[in-house]
C-alpha cells in the first residue's frame, strides 16, 4: 500500500490488540448514513514511474519564455546552494517549531532571518513570514488599526500599490468597518503627491501606504510623504520590494522618523516564480509596535545550562493563545521561504545585492533606450525609477503580448485591464537575469511586430 | 551552539560568482542616472546592508548544519496531534521543482500555461469529490486562510440576502484557535458552545445558542479532541433550521478522507489542509495550501482566481467575471502553487482507494497506541470513546503524584528521540497529550514510542527531577539544548542580532 | 573570488606571519623559466547566473527520445527518494571513509550495499565498487588468473558478452601475457554451446565468462556452461544484469557448484543514464577467493566499548599498503553510485524487483510481438530472451534508426558495427518504463518507415 | 548506533508505489511464456531475493540518520592531504543533474548529442591549455585509470617504435600507491628511487637507475612530501635521454594550476583527478574522473571515444578509426560523464584566473598552516622548503616523548570537530601527518585548527591515555563511534548481513 508500512499481519496482531475483528470496527461510532459506500470517483492510482512522466510532460507541456514581465513577481539568479540545502528533509519535513530544543536548526534560521531582514529594512524587529506580499499589507493596515485607536479606521491607500493587492486588501477588510480611501496617482510622475493627499488632511487615518517602487516601478517620494503622515498623526506603511533595498534607502530611513511598518513581498529574494507562489510576505516594525505585530516571531532565550538558544517567543499576541483577540489568525505561514530567503541573503553578502539591484536597474534603463528608439513608444511617466517601466505603445498591447508569446517572449502585462485609463500601455522589467543579447533581442522583435501592425 | 551567520562574517568577503557582472555601460553610474531621467541619487541607500559576508562554503556548512539539529518527519517519529505529521513523498518534491514549473511567471497568458493549469484543474475536481462540495477554489494559502474563506462567504451569503442580523459565529470551546480568531477577523462575534464530558458537542448548548443573529458554527469532525461527532446530522440540523451554515475545518480530514465526507454531513464550507491531510511538507512552518470548497449555496461567492475549463479541453482563470459575487481576491497571484502540484501528485498516487487507506490506517493506528498505552496505565481522556486519526491522554494523575507535567513528559520523549504530541490543547483537557501518529508509521515505531512513555512514567515516580530538567541529551550533533527558558524569552526580547 | 575566502587584509596578515611579501615568493624554489607569465587561454570565468544559463541550454539543446535502446544501460524508474537523499552533502563531499569514526554513514551504507548485493547475487561476499561492468571484468579476470596459479593464463570470453566490455578487457590486460579466447556463438540460438567450447577441453583455462542475459538479450545455458568449466578446473565468472536477478537465477546457484565470481555494471539499480556514466562496477565472489578480490570492502566491528561499528577492512590486498602486488591499482571507485544502489534495493525490496524485471520482461515481449506482426521483421535468436531482442529488419539499419530518432525515437542499436555477420539487425529493449502507448507508437512508426523503404 | 535495514524489515512490507503495474497482460505468466520462445522456466530463481522489507519513509529516516553519521565537506573542515577536500559548488551538481543530461543513453547518436559533446569538447581544450599537453581524453574513470592510460601509452610508444627490452618503470619511494600498482598492472617492473633529506628525487639514484630498459618515470610534483621538485627538468633530461618517458601523477595538480603547467616541466602524460583540482564531488569514494593529457609523441595512443569537431562545428565521438594505434576502450562507453559536466562547469565559472588563483590561495592556505604549526612547537617534515598546497607534520617526537602516535592525534581531532589529515603517508616520514587545507577555507578556520592541534599536544603531555582512547565524543547525532578496532575487523572479517 503506497506509503502504508502494515502488512497483514501486522493489521491482524493490532486488531487483535483492541480486541476487534475489523478495521471497520473503529468506524463504528460514525452515523452509517454518513459512511460513503463505494470508492471515490478518483483517477486510478498511478505508480511514482507513470506519475514523474505525466508530472514530466506537464512541465513541459508550455514553452519556457524569455521573461520581461515583473508586476509583482520577479525572474533573479537564485544561487544553487539556496534550494539544494533548504529543501533538505530536516527543513523540509518538519513542523513549526514548538518544541524548541528539538527544533533548533528551523529556528536559528528564523532567528537569522528576522536579523537579516531587519537590517535591510531598517526596521526594529521582524516577524517570521506572512503568506506573501498583498496579505502582508493587508495585515499592516489591520495593525496600524490596532496600533492608533485613537486615529479614525481609516488608511489612505495610493493606486499607485499593485492592483492585485489592493484587491486583497478589500478582501481582508471587508467585514471590518475599516474605510480604504484610494488616492489617485499623478498622472505625469505616475507617483503619489503630497497635493493630491491634502484632502486628508483635516481628517483623521490611522496610516497612509507608500509603496517604494511602486507598481510603475516609479520612486514616490518618501520622504515627503513620510513626514506628512507623521505630521497628522497617521503610521507610514512602507510597502517594499527588498531585493531593491540593495540599493535605495531602507524603509527606516524614510523621512525624519522613518516608517513605522515595513511589509511586502520576499520573492525576489531567492523564490523561484513558480507560476505565482509559494511565495511569502514579510512585516517589520519599530520596536513600540512589537506587541501588535502579527505573526510568528523567534527570540534568543539561554537554556538550564545558561548556553544561548532560540525559541518562539511572543506567543501572547497569537491565535492559539490569544484566540479571537489574536492579532492575525495566520497559523502556518511560508517558513521554507524564509529559510531559502536566509540562504539568498547570505549567499550573495551586501555588496552582492547591491550589485544585483544595479545591475537590475541598469538593464531596465538599457532597455528603456532600446525600445524608445522604437518610433511611437514612450516611456508613459517622468520620474526616476527603479527596474520596472511603463511604456505607451503603439499598438494594440494584448495582440502583441499575445505575438511576442508566440516568439517566445514573455513581454510585460498591459495595464488597461488594471487601470482603464491607461490604453495601449505596457509594464516592462528587465532584471539582471536579462543579457545585453535578450534586450537586443526584445527590441528587435517589438520593432519588427509593431511594424508588421502598420 | 552553532555561531550566529553574523559571527561567521568578515569585512569584504564576497562570494562573487554571484555577482551578475552587468552587462551594461558602468552598472553603479547608469542607477543614478537614468536614461532621460531624474537622477536616482535621493533615493539611494546611504549605508550599505549591514549583512554578514560569509563565504559559500561556510554558508553550505552552517545551513547543513544547522538543518542537522532539526527533529524532522524524515528523521524522527513526529505525534503531534492535529499536525498530521506523515511522510512528505520526495516524488512530490521532485516533480513539483521541475523548470517547466518554477521558472514560469505567474502573469503568463493562459494560453501558455496549460500544463500547471490542468493540473489545477483536476485537483479541484478531486478535491470536489474528496470532501463532497461542489465547487473548490485553490488560492487560499492555509488553512487558516481557508478558514477565512469561508467565514468571509458565510458572512456574504447572508448579505446578498439581505440579512444582516447574523453577526455570531458559534465556535466549540474544543476548536482550534484559529477559528475564533477567522470569526473575529471577518467581524463575527464569537460565541462558545460547551463541550460535554464525552467530547460531543453539547446540544441544549447549542440550541441555546443559535437563533436569528447565528450566521454560522464553525466545527472540525472529528474534533480537536480525537473523537468523532456522532450527532452531526442533528447539529447540521439544528443550526441549518436557525438560518446558520456550518464551516468545516479541515485539519482533521485526515481520520475520514476517503471514507466520510463532509457534504454528507451537511457542511457548507471546508477547508483543505494540503499540508496535513494530502502530505505536502510542512517546511517548519510552511508553506501550505487551504483550498476552500463550498456546496452549491456559497459558489457564487468563492475567491477567485479558480481554473475553468472550456469546450474544447483549454484550461483559464475564473475571475470576478465569472465570479461577480466573489469575496475576492486572497492572494497576489494564484496561491501557493508549488504546493498545490504537490498534493496533485499526491492524490494521483493514492487515488480513492489510496485515500480510503489513509483513513483507515491513520485511525488503527491512533486506537492501536490508544490501547497500548491505556494498557500501560496512562489515562485516555475520552475512555469510552474509539478514537480517530488522533487521541488525547491525560498527565493529570501524574502530576498530581509526581509533581511533573505533560510538558516535562514531552521535553523528556525527546531525550528518547521522539518529537513531542501536542500539549496543552485542547486547553480543556489538563496536562494533555494530544497524540496523531498518522498512518504512515509502522507497528514496530508505535511499540517503541510506548516503551518509550513507560520508561519515562518510571522515572517520574523515581526520579522526577529528571523530567522537569529535560531534555538532557536530544541526539544532534555537537549535543542538544537543554530546557530552553522561554520566560526570560518573553520578557526581554531578543530578536535580532544588535547592529 | 569565487570560492576563496580570503580578504584583501587576511591575505597581508597572513603573508606577515610568513614574513613575505607577497604570494609569489611562496612559488621562489620553482624555477623561473617553469612560470607560465600571462593568463592562459582558458575562456573568461561566467557567473553562476550565466553558467545556469549556458548549461541550461546546452542540456535541452538535444530533443529528448522515447528510449528503446539498452545494449548495456537501461531506462528505469528510479525513485525520487534515491538521488534526493544520495545527494546529501554528508554524502556527496565526503572523502573515501579512512577515519571510520567519521563516516559511519558512508561505511554503514557500504555493509549495506555489500550485503543486499551478496543477496541478489547468492554471492558470499561483495565489495565496495568497481568503475564499470566492462571494467569489473578485467578485473574478474585478472582475479581469476591469480586465484589459479595452478592454471594456464588463459581465459574463454564468450563473443555473446558485449563488445565493448571485451575491448576493454583487451585493453586492460594487453600487457600482461593472458590469452583471451573468443568463443564464438551459435548463430541459431545466439548463445555459447559446450560443443564449440570442446575445443578448448584439453587445455587449461583459468575462467570461463558467462554473461546472463548476453549481449544478444539472450539466456545462456548457465548450469550446463558452469559445470563444464568446473569439471575442466577452471573458475565461472559470471557476468550479469543485477536487475535481471529480480527474477532469473543468481549467479550463486549456476549449476552444481555456483558461478565463482560474479560481476557486471550496476547501472539498472537506480543510476541514470547520464550519457553513458558514472555507472559503477560490481563484483562478488565466493569466500575462498577473498584475498583476491580487488577494490576496497567495509567490514563490521566493534568499537572500544563493544558497541558495533565500520571500517574500511582487508586493506592487505590494496594499492596504498601492497603497492606493485596489490590485487588491482584502484584507489577512488564509484561510492556514491553504491549509496543510489542501496537505496534502489531498500525502496524497491524482493517484490518490487521482481516485478520491476517482470514487467521489462513482460513490455520486451510485447514489444516482439507487435514488430514481429510488421512484414520481414523476424527475431534473429530461438531462445529464450530477457528484457532485449535482435531483430531481423528488412532495411538499412543504420537509416532507419536516423529516420526513427527524427521522429523522436532512440529506436535500439545496430548490430552490424560490432558484429559484421549480422547486416540489418537491431538490438530492442523495452524496460518497465515503456508504457503500451509506447509500444504500440514504435510498432506503428516503425511499420511506416519500413513500408516507406519499399 | 543505527539500526541496519536488515533490522527494520518485516516481511511482506512493500512500497508498491515503485512496483510497476505492468500494463502486459499477466506480466507473471508471460515472463515464463516468451513471445513463441521455448520457456524461461529453468533459468528463474527459485527462492525471492532475501532483500530487507522496508517502508520508503523508514528508507528515507535511515539514510538521512546515516548521512548525519558523515563527517564531509559540507560539514567540517577535511584537510586530507592529497585528497584536496575543497568545496564541492552545489551549481555544478544542479547544472549536471538536469534532465536533458541524465536521461540521454549512451548511444544516441551524436547529431542528437551536439549539447553535451559541446561541453565535453571543450573540456578538452581547456584540460588541454591548463596542462601544456597536445591532447586530452576523457574517458579514464579516476586517477588510478588515469595512471594506467599513461602507462599504457608509454608501453605502446616503445612498442610502436620496436623497442621491446623497456620493461622498467621508475617510481620515487614517496609516491602514491596507485603509481606501482598501475605499473605493475601495466606489465612493468617497478624500480624504486630514493628521496633526499630535503624531499627532491635522489638525482644520483635516478641516474644509476635509468638505461635501455627504462621505460618511463612516474612523478607527482609537487610531489607526495608537498614540496616542489626543484630539479624537475634535470630530471626530465636524464629520463629523456635514457629514452625513457615521463608521467605526471596530477593529483597534486591544485597547487600548481594555471601557473606551472605539466607540459612544460617536461612531461609527457599526465592524468588530471577531476574530483581534486576541479572540485568534483569525491562522493564518499567515487566517483571521480581521470581524464589524460599527452604531449605529441603519444597522441596516437590515447584511449577512446574522445570528442572531435568537424569543419561545421559539429561534434562528434573519434574512435579507432582516427585512432589505430589507441591503447583502446577503457570504459563501457565514454566514461564519467556526469562528473565531467561537473568539472566543466567549475572551469567555467573560475576560467584562467580563477585557476591561477586556487594554486595561488591553496599554496598561501598550506604556508601558513605550516607555519603557525611550526610556531606552535610542531616538527614539520621539511623545514628548509616552502610547503606548496600540502604539508607534512611528523609527531615522531611526541610519540618518543609520551607514546601518542599520529593515528592518536588524527583521532583526537574528530572529537575537536575536524576530519584528521592522511596519516603514515608518504611512509618515508614517521609519524606523519599529510595537511591539505585547500583554498577554499577561509583564515579563521585554519586558526581554529591550529588551536586544536595545540590543545591536544596538551592533553599528549598532560593525559595521554585520553589521546590513545580517542576519539570520544564525535559530535554526531546519537553521538559518535568510540575508536574502532581495525584488527579484529580483519582477523574476523564481518563484510555482510547472513542471510
Ligand atoms: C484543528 C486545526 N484547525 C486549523 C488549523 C490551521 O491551519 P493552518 O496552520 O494551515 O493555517 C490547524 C493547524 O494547526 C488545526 O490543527
Ligand atoms: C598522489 C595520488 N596519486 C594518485 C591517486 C589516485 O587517484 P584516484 O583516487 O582518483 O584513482 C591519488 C588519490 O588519492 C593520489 O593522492
Amino acid at each position: 500500500m503506497p506509503f502504508i508500512p502494515h502488512t497483514a499481519s501486522d493489521v491482524q496482531e493490532m486488531l487483535a490488540v483492541l480486541g476487534v475483528e475489523s478495521l471497520e470496527t473503529l468506524f463504528e461510532e460514525v452515523p452509517t448514513e454518513l459512511t460513503w459506500a463505494g470508492p471515490l470517483d478518483l483517477p486510478p492510482p498511478l505508480s511514482e514511474m507513470a506519475l514523474a512522466r505525466l508530472m514530466r510532460e506537464r512541465a513541459a507541456q508550455d514553452a519556457p519564455l524569455l521573461c520581461f514581465t515583473g508586476a509583482g513577481a520577479y525572474e533573479h539568479h537564485i544561487p544553487a546552494a539556496v534550494w539544494e540545502l533548504a529543501t533538505r528533509g530536516e527543513f523540509y519535513s518538519a513542523y513549526t517549531p514548538y518544541q524548541a530544543e528539538a527544533s533548533q536548526g528551523t529556528l536559528q534560521v528564523l532567528y537569522e532571518y528576522q536579523s537579516m531582514m531587519a537590517a535591510l529594512l531598517g526596521m526594529d524587529v521582524v516577524n517570521a513570514s506572512l503568506y506573501d506580499g498583498a496579505t502582508a499589507l493587508g495585515e499592516a493596515i489591520l495593525m496600524a488599526i490596532r496600533a492608533k485607536p485613537e486615529c479614525a479606521r481609516r488608511v489612505l491607500l495610493p493606486t499607485t500599490v499593485h492592483p492585485h493587492y489592493r484587491q486583497v486588501v478589500e478582501s481582508m477588510l471587508r467585514g471590518l468597518e475599516i474605510e480604504v480611501v484610494s488616492v489617485p496617482y499623478c498622472t505625469e510622475g505616475g507617483h503619489t503627491v503630497p497635493e493630491v493627499l491634502s484632502q486628508w488632511e483635516s481628517r483623521s487615518f490611522a496610516a497612509l501606504v507608500i509603496p517604494q517602487p511602486n507598481f510603475f516601478g516609479i520612486l514616490e517620494e518618501i520622504h515627503t510623504l513620510t513626514d506628512w503622515a507623521h505630521a497628522r498623526g497617521g503610521l507610514l506603511i512602507g510597502l517594499v520590494n527588498p531585493l531593491s533595498l540593495g540599493m535605495l534607502q531602507p524603509p527606516g530611513q524614510w523621512g525624519r522618523q522613518g516608517a513605522d511598518i515595513a511589509c511586502g513581498d520576499g520573492q525576489p529574494l531567492g523564490i523561484p516564480l513558480s507560476s505565482g507562489g509559494p511565495y511569502f510576505g514579510f512585516m517589520g516594525c519599530k520596536q513600540a509596535y512589537l506587541r501588535q505585530l502579527p505573526g510568528r516571531i523567534a527570540g534568543r532565550t539561554i537554556d538550564k545550562k545558561g548556553e544561548p538558544g532560540f525559541v518562539l517567543t511572543m506567543q501572547a499576541r497569537e491565535q492559539h493563545i490569544r484566540r479571537a483577540k489574536a492579532t492575525s489568525n495566520i497559523c502556518t505561514n511560508q517558513g521554507l521561504m524564509t529559510v531559502a530567503a536566509t540562504l539568498y541573503l547570505a549567499l550573495l553578502g551586501p555588496q552582492g545585492l547591491r550589485r544585483t539591484a544595479e545591475a537590475c536597474h541598469a538593464h531596465t534603463v538599457a532597455l528603456a533606450e532600446r525600445v524608445c528608439a522604437i518610433p511611437g513608444v514612450t516611456l508613459l511617466f517622468h520620474r526616476p525609477y527603479f527596474h520596472e517601466i511603463a511604456l505607451r505603445i503603439p499598438a494594440s498591447v494584448p495582440r502583441l503580448l499575445t505575438r511576442l508569446e508566440q516568439q517566445g517572449i514573455g513581454g510585460g502585462v498591459a495595464l488597461a485591464p488594471l487601470y482603464a485609463e491607461l490604453e495601449d500601455t505596457l509594464l516592462l522589467c528587465a532584471t539582471e537575469a536579462r543579457t545585453r543579447e535578450d534586450c537586443d533581442h526584445f527590441a528587435r522583435t517589438l520593432a519588427t511586430l509593431l511594424a508588421e501592425e502598420h | 551552539m552553532e555561531p550566529l551567520l553574523f559571527d561567521l562574517s568578515r569585512a569584504h568577503r564576497q562570494n562573487s560568482h554571484h555577482d551578475p557582472a552587468s552587462w551594461a555601460e558602468d552598472a553603479g553610474a547608469v542607477s543614478q542616472e537614468g536614461a532621460g531621467t531624474p537622477p536616482l541619487q535621493p533615493f539611494l541607500r546611504q549605508q550599505a546592508v549591514p549583512l554578514p559576508e560569509v563565504s559559500e562554503l561556510e554558508v553550505v556548512r552552517h545551513f547543513t548544519r544547522l538543518s542537522q539539529r532539526n527533529f524532522s518527519v524524515d528523521t524522527h517519529f513526529y505525534p503531534l496531534g492535529s499536525c498530521t505529521m506523515k511522510y512528505n513523498p520526495r516524488i512530490c518534491n521532485t516533480v513539483a521543482m521541475q523548470a517547466g514549473f518554477l521558472h514560469r511567471h505567474p502573469l503568463t497568458s493562459t494560453s501558455q500555461s496549460q500544463g500547471v493549469l490542468a493540473c489545477l484543474y483536476e485537483l479541484q475536481e478531486m478535491l470536489c469529490t474528496l470532501t463532497g462540495m461542489t465547487a473548490v477554489s485553490l488560492t487560499p494559502m492555509a488553512g487558516a486562510q481557508g478558514e477565512f474563506a469561508g467565514v468571509a462567504m458565510i458572512r456574504a451569503y447572508h448579505q446578498a440576502r439581505g440579512d444582516r442580523q447574523r453577526t455570531e459565529m458559534l465556535i466549540p470551546d474544543a476548536a482550534h484557535g484559529t477559528n475564533p480568531a477567522t470569526a473575529a477577523l471577518c467581524g463575527f462575534t464569537v460565541r462558545e458552545i460547551a463541550t460535554d464530558a464525552q467530547g460531543d458537542l453539547t446540544l441544549t448548548a447549542l440550541q441555546a445558542a443559535v437563533g436569528p443573529r447565528t450566521a454560522g458554527l464553525m466545527l472540525t469532525n472529528p474534533s480537536t479532541l480525537g473523537v468523532f461527532e456522532r450527532r452531526i446530522t442533528e447539529i447540521a440540523r439544528i443550526v441549518h433550521d436557525a438560518g446558520g451554515l456550518l464551516y468545516y475545518d479541515g485539519a482533521n480530514l485526515n481520520a475520514i478522507a476517503g471514507r466520510i465526507r463532509p457534504g454528507d454531513m451537511g457542511f457548507d464550507a471546508i477547508h483543505i489542509n494540503v499540508h496535513k491531510t494530502l502530505a505536502t511538507p510542512h517546511g517548519g512552518g510552511g508553506p501550505g495550501a487551504g483550498p476552500v470548497g463550498v456546496g452549491e449555496r456559497l459558489r457564487p461567492f468563492l475567491p477567485i482566481p479558480m481554473v475553468g475549463r472550456d469546450g474544447h479541453g483549454t484550461y483559464h482563470w475564473l475571475t470576478t467575471t465569472e465570479f461577480p459575487q466573489s469575496i475576492g481576491r486572497l492572494s497576489t497571484f494564484h496561491g501557493n502553487i508549488g504546493v498545490l502540484l504537490r498534493a496533485y501528485a499526491y492524490l494521483r498516487l493514492t487515488g480513492a482507494q489510496g485515500m480510503r487507506r489513509v483513513a483507515d490506517y491513520a485511525t488503527l493506528n491512533a486506537n492501536y497506541l490508544m490501547a497500548r498505552l491505556a494498557q500501560a496505565g496512562f489515562q485516555t481522556a475520552f475512555p469510552a470513546r474509539r478514537a480517530t486519526h488522533e487521541f488525547i491522554i491525560t498527565l493529570k494523575g501524574e502530576a498530581q503524584q509526581w509533581g511533573v507535567t505533560a510538558l516535562d513528559f514531552a521535553k523528556r520523549l525527546l531525550d528518547y528521540g521522539f518529537y513531542a504530541p501536542t500539549v496543552y490543547f485542547p486547553m480543556l483537557v489538563p496536562e494533555c497529550l494530544l497524540i496523531e501518529p498518522t498512518e504512515t508509521e509502522s507497528r514496530e515505531t508505535l511499540d517503541r514510542f510506548v516503551e518509550a512513555m513507560v520508561a519515562i512514567r518510571q522515572e517520574a515516580m523515581q526520579d522526577p527531577q529528571r523530567l522537569r530538567e529535560a531534555p538532557h541529551a536530544i541526539p544532534v550533533p555537537g549535543g542538544g539544548t537543554s530546557r530552553l527558558d522561554d520566560t526570560q524569552a518573553a520578557r526581554k526580547p531578543d530578536l535580532r542580532m544588535p547592529l
